[in-house]
């Protein structure tokens, strides 16, 4: 599959893009006017990685995701609107408002969760990937993740797991360089963190994370694989973030310059020009399909917003609810006492 | 995904005498369950350290690998965390995965899976997502196994909201809790006992839930309510037995589930005698006795108290390894007595 | 390893005018109570995520990099298991290591090396080593970060032999305590308050210590005792003024060290207003409060109490996302005035 | 350094292999006639590999131990009759009976502790590496662990902490093919374990663990590495328990066939026959030296036997002092309230 020259995908891609950046814009303007509340993590900057990944994916795949995951989401297939209406902790959001930007879920595109914890997604993907083999199925799981999640320990054993059973799980490392504040060159002593894959006997590849067609090649190769039996692979993509941390960051262990060099390899902006011809290869779209896509996304979150707006208010009333599930029927052939 | 019918065929030990009730060791009752839930839903599986070949650590998962294979008997590499998100994610996708931890010290290990991920998935998601797992681990010092495989770890888990906590003290309860545990679709921690393993009792043969959350009752006298949990339960009855000898009469409760915990029946026992000794062999400060001590003075039984409630716990030590000092670090029948005795006595 | 023995020439903020007592917030006395200690002991060092030039998560180490160095606040990467066990062996080879936690959450991955090494250690190795660590972690909700952000888990320190549990609700204790558990050659882990990082109050410049296992009278009254940790303790001198112009005299005492408890002054309070209301954060179930509960009906404060013990604590739930929602999940000023006011009115 | 050239090289290294094989035989043989209770964990098969690194340290350096730790406390210098008594529980125990065999600790000798812990020690071991390096120190940590906990995320954290800060630590796996009954090739996706080294950017290698000589060449190297500020590194050393994982093995796992072919590679007796001139090599010892090894082996543990026996069980009536540390005088400049 070739984004660039597939028009119906280059538009898919492109739009989705546009979305998640709309989107956190969004996000990132309702916070600074004190419209939303919490925390958040941006991934404006980094949205090739979740469109390319989840455009390797098909329909009962699963994901899990990150604090930084309104990407993963959206890119997997998520209402814009479920998720807006969760941030503004609306009852009809994705969580009823409990869970937040940080435990966005959606169940039925197969996306398990963003996540709190850094690397909590990892052994959980593992874990989805040992059901689908348990259960004879042929779906993957794709988990998705930060550089600083590779030196949690749930990161190792959620890896060698995937490794030893051979699952189908893809482990997508997003490297936007920092963990917070900590610079990969300071927090690992080698030079690309698929060397680590090396150590659990499973493939690891680098590649362009600011490049959608990059990302799905490398991700659609192990979905391939873990769809045959092949077992897991790393795809390590190498992306930025343009913005801090969360609000409370103040951008000190990093330089303007480089902020500034990263924003000119906005993703976006390449791969407009790629799909309008800048490249070597025949245009997908002209500049209106351009103009279309970002009309579309901008629409889009336009639309979830008012409809997000619109909703009621998380229910105190019903807080203690959902702390548990209600009992189902007892496991096959089981009698109550 | 199927499901086989008839629960017996592939599974339980052969019938005996149709007279007399049927006996299995605790162990055996827990394996059982897990037989009988297997043979009966094909999600159900097991995972943990050595669980297959070897037999589990405690030889509870035994010859449950030859029933059921490699792959729903699932050995893993030692990474607890893993393990339980293993579980946690397996859960989410639609299985039924029993974890075994091989010491329950070694939650710790996985605490985030189970306290952070497990326990909150389904608030957190605003109940769109259940994780059904069970996690079973034997707790409790009387090994010599020393500090840190001998801790009794309950407070930690019945803190956590999304989490229920079972201990079963009898081979019956082994049995009929886990079966519950494995049936509820929301994280269940089942907290064994390494000294009740070995330990016989009547089990029934047929796949027989009890209920989580309701305490069991496990005699009735007029003096004294001696609540216990674990271990200690068979001491709190032995107990009972030498006090009745002396002339006081306790009732014994175990509360069997701490979370959801049926305090109803122990502070109805507690108005009726007036008095309570609440028995944990984990160390004292921030046992799950507190909790119920502190659910009887809010209830109507406050009103009813003839003497303090009184907590008879696990010393605020490590456990050593010494067998004597091991054996003086948590309540022994003596000490049972000796206090329910005081309680009655001086009040 | 030398020290040096000034230890205001390097460290802490400029004097303020003589008169007035000089005021800090919460988060600048923590910062004042390490670099205190750093400048007078070479052995004392921070170690965490993001503690150097990003100056901490809740912004706590502030400056301190650019005043002890990279090596003496050292920026880990993310792996909570591996810094906490990383200064149980620094401490164990003879330095003072502080870690900071970004939240207290992450002590779950942590929980190994906190619970069954550091906490052990000693005890395990019949005194022949200690294990001088400090753990800072803020706990808490109030910020919208939701369930894996926002809990309170004092309870889980509190139940381990082998640890020591502060919660400073007051920048002088912020400080004070701090200095104490940094003398202090046993492990302690400080729960800082992230609602409380902002708030100021008089800090003496000097290094003045505050015991360990010392209760604070915040406020004296006649008719009722409450008892508070952390952020609650503000919520319920509060709440004493609105009862006192209620006619509730209101006694508001103040553990900050839960482990060990000096259970001994607020049994002397509750035997004198014979009246107890234990308010926590936590979730009520197996929380810190029902340790206290415990203590004081087993005291002779027993005979005393002319109402029951009661706890106002969080709900039972994961802490939620929604402002609106998290508000009610825990004590507000509000639910205490209400609820003492029940307890004097009512018996 | 030759072992097999250098009389008392040779001769030291015979000695401790010979004792660690004694204590543990004479432990073995207390528990079965109930004189010990809890558990234990025997290395007998194994004692080439402490007694070949700790040969390579130097006083003042650390080790961290793990379960099976008898040997590495023998070879590190205890005290037998310390020992011997903690394991009878006896107050003259080096852990006054608190700890038993899982927990012995030789604080003078620089063994920071066994761990009942599986890779409990390695970020310990990272930590006393820390130390070391601030106060500007010249000591090395060897952290001892076993395959099975290579897959621990504390190992994996413990490990990467090393690596970034450059800390002297050798990390020593004693890869004896099982973590209890899990063997490594269900375990591990790879063929060494010293695979997962090179993720961190350290150097990693696999030894034979059954000859002396190698394990202290490869750790002798490591150590240099390590004392000049060359940072971590990894061994391998591939060796067998004899024994069962403890008490309760029945050993269903693995074949008698296996266990009967590792035997004839008995680390001793083939250390023996090459000190003697088996080899190529000059011969260092001569048949009576060897049998003077073998004797001093034997009269030590007898003795520590004969002493811990006679010492004062656990005193009960303490049993509550040593869970904390009296408070010690405040850090320099303080004052008490
Ligand atoms: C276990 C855990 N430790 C620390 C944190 C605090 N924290 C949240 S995000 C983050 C940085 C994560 O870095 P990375 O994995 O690279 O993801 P990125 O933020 O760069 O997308 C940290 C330290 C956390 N949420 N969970
Ligand atoms: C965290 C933890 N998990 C599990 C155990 C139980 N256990 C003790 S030793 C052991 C096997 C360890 O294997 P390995 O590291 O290879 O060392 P070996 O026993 O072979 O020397 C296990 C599973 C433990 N003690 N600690
Ligand atoms: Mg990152
Ligand atoms: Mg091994």
């Amino acid at each position: 599959m070739t984004l660039t020259t597939e028009a119906d995908r280059a538009k898919h891609a492109l739009t989705t893009m546009w979305t998640i950046r709309r989107f956190e814009e969004a996000v990132d303007d309702m916070f600074a006017r004190g419209l939303m509340h919490g925390t958040m993590h941006l991934s404006i900057g980094q949205e090739a990685v979740p469109t390319g990944a989840c455009m390797a994916l098909s329909e009962g795949d699963y994901i899990t995701s990150t604090h930084r995951g309104h990407g993963h989401c959206i890119a997997k297939g998520a209402k814009l609107d479920a998720m807006m209406a969760e941030l503004l902790a609306k009852e009809t959001g994705y969580c009823r408002g409990r869970g937040g930007s940080m435990h966005i879920a959606d169940v039925a595109t197969g996306n398990l969760g963003a996540n709190g914890i850094v690397a909590g997604g990892v052994p959980i993907a593992a874990g989805a990937g040992l059901a689908v083999r348990m259960r004879g199925g042929s779906e993957v799981v794709v988990s998705f993740f930060g550089d600083g999640a590779v030196n949690e320990g749930a990161w190792h054993e959620g890896v060698n797991l995937a490794a030893i059973w051979d699952l189908p799980v893809v482990f997508v490392c997003e490297n936007n360089r920092y963990g917070m504040s900590m610079s990969v060159d300071r927090a690992f002593n080698v030079d690309t963190l698929a060397e680590r894959a090396r150590g659990y006997g499973i493939p690891g590849v680098t590649v362009d994370g600011n490049d959608p067609q990059t990302v799905y090649d490398a991700v659609a190769d192990a979905v391939r694989r873990a769809r045959s039996g092949g077992g897991p692979s790393f795809v390590e993509a190498l992306t930025y973030r343009w913005k801090g941390h969360s609000k409370s960051d103040k951008n000190l262990y990093r330089t303007r310059e480089e902020i500034e060099s990263w924003r000119e390899r906005d993703p976006i902006a390449a791969f407009e020009a790629a799909v309008t011809g800048g490249g070597a290869t025949a245009p997908a779209l002209s500049e209106s399909d351009v103009e279309e896509c970002r009309a579309l996304a901008r629409d889009r979150v336009r639309e979830a917003i008012r409809t997000a707006n619109a909703a009621p208010d998380a229910d105190a009333a019903t807080l203690t609810d959902a702390v548990y599930a209600p009992a189902g029927e007892p496991i096959a052939g089981g009698t109550r006492a | 995904m199927t499901t086989t019918s008839d629960t017996r065929s592939a599974v339980g030990p052969a019938v005996s005498a149709v007279a007399e009730p049927r006996t299995l060791t605790y162990s055996e009752a827990v394996r059982e369950a897990m037989a009988q839930a297997m043979a009966a839903d094909d999600r159900v599986f097991l995972l943990g350290e050595d669980v297959g070949t070897y037999g589990g650590a405690f030889g509870v998962s035994g010859d449950l690998v030859h029933r059921f294979g490699t792959e729903r008997v699932r050995d893993t590499p030692i990474s607890e965390l893993g393990i339980v998100g293993a579980a946690v994610g397996a859960g989410l996708a639609g299985m039924r995965p029993i974890v075994e931890i091989q010491f329950s010290d070694f939650t710790a290990q996985a605490m985030d899976q189970i306290a952070n991920q497990a326990a909150k998935i389904h608030f957190m998601l605003g109940g769109a997502a259940t994780v059904p797992m069970v996690l079973r681990a034997p707790g409790g010092s009387g090994t010599g196994a020393a500090a840190q495989h001998s801790q009794s770890l309950e407070a930690w888990f019945a803190h956590v909201p999304g989490l229920q906590v079972v201990m079963p003290s009898t081979a019956a309860d082994a049995k009929g809790l886990l079966l519950s545990a494995i049936d509820d679709p929301n994280p269940v921690i089942v907290l064994e006992h390494k000294l009740l393993y070995k330990q016989s009792g009547p089990v029934p043969e047929e796949p027989v839930r009890v209920r989580l959350g309701e305490t069991a009752v496990r005699r009735t006298g007029t003096d004294v309510t001696i609540v216990a949990t674990g271990v200690m339960v068979s001491r709190a009855l032995e107990a009972a037995e030498r006090l009745a000898a002396d002339g006081v009469s306790a009732s014994v409760l175990d509360p069997r589930t701490l979370r959801p915990l049926d305090d109803q029946t122990i502070v109805d026992s507690v108005a009726a005698t007036g008095r309570a000794l609440l028995v944990q062999e984990a160390p004292k400060t921030g046992g799950f006795m507190s909790e119920i001590a502190a659910r009887i003075v809010e209830s109507p039984a406050f009103g009813r108290l003839q003497a303090p409630v009184s907590r008879l716990c696990g010393l605020d030590v490590p456990i050593p390894y010494a067998p004597q000092l091991e054996q003086a670090a948590v309540p022994q029948v003596d000490d049972i007595v000796t206090k329910a005795a005081e309680l009655v006595r001086r009040w």
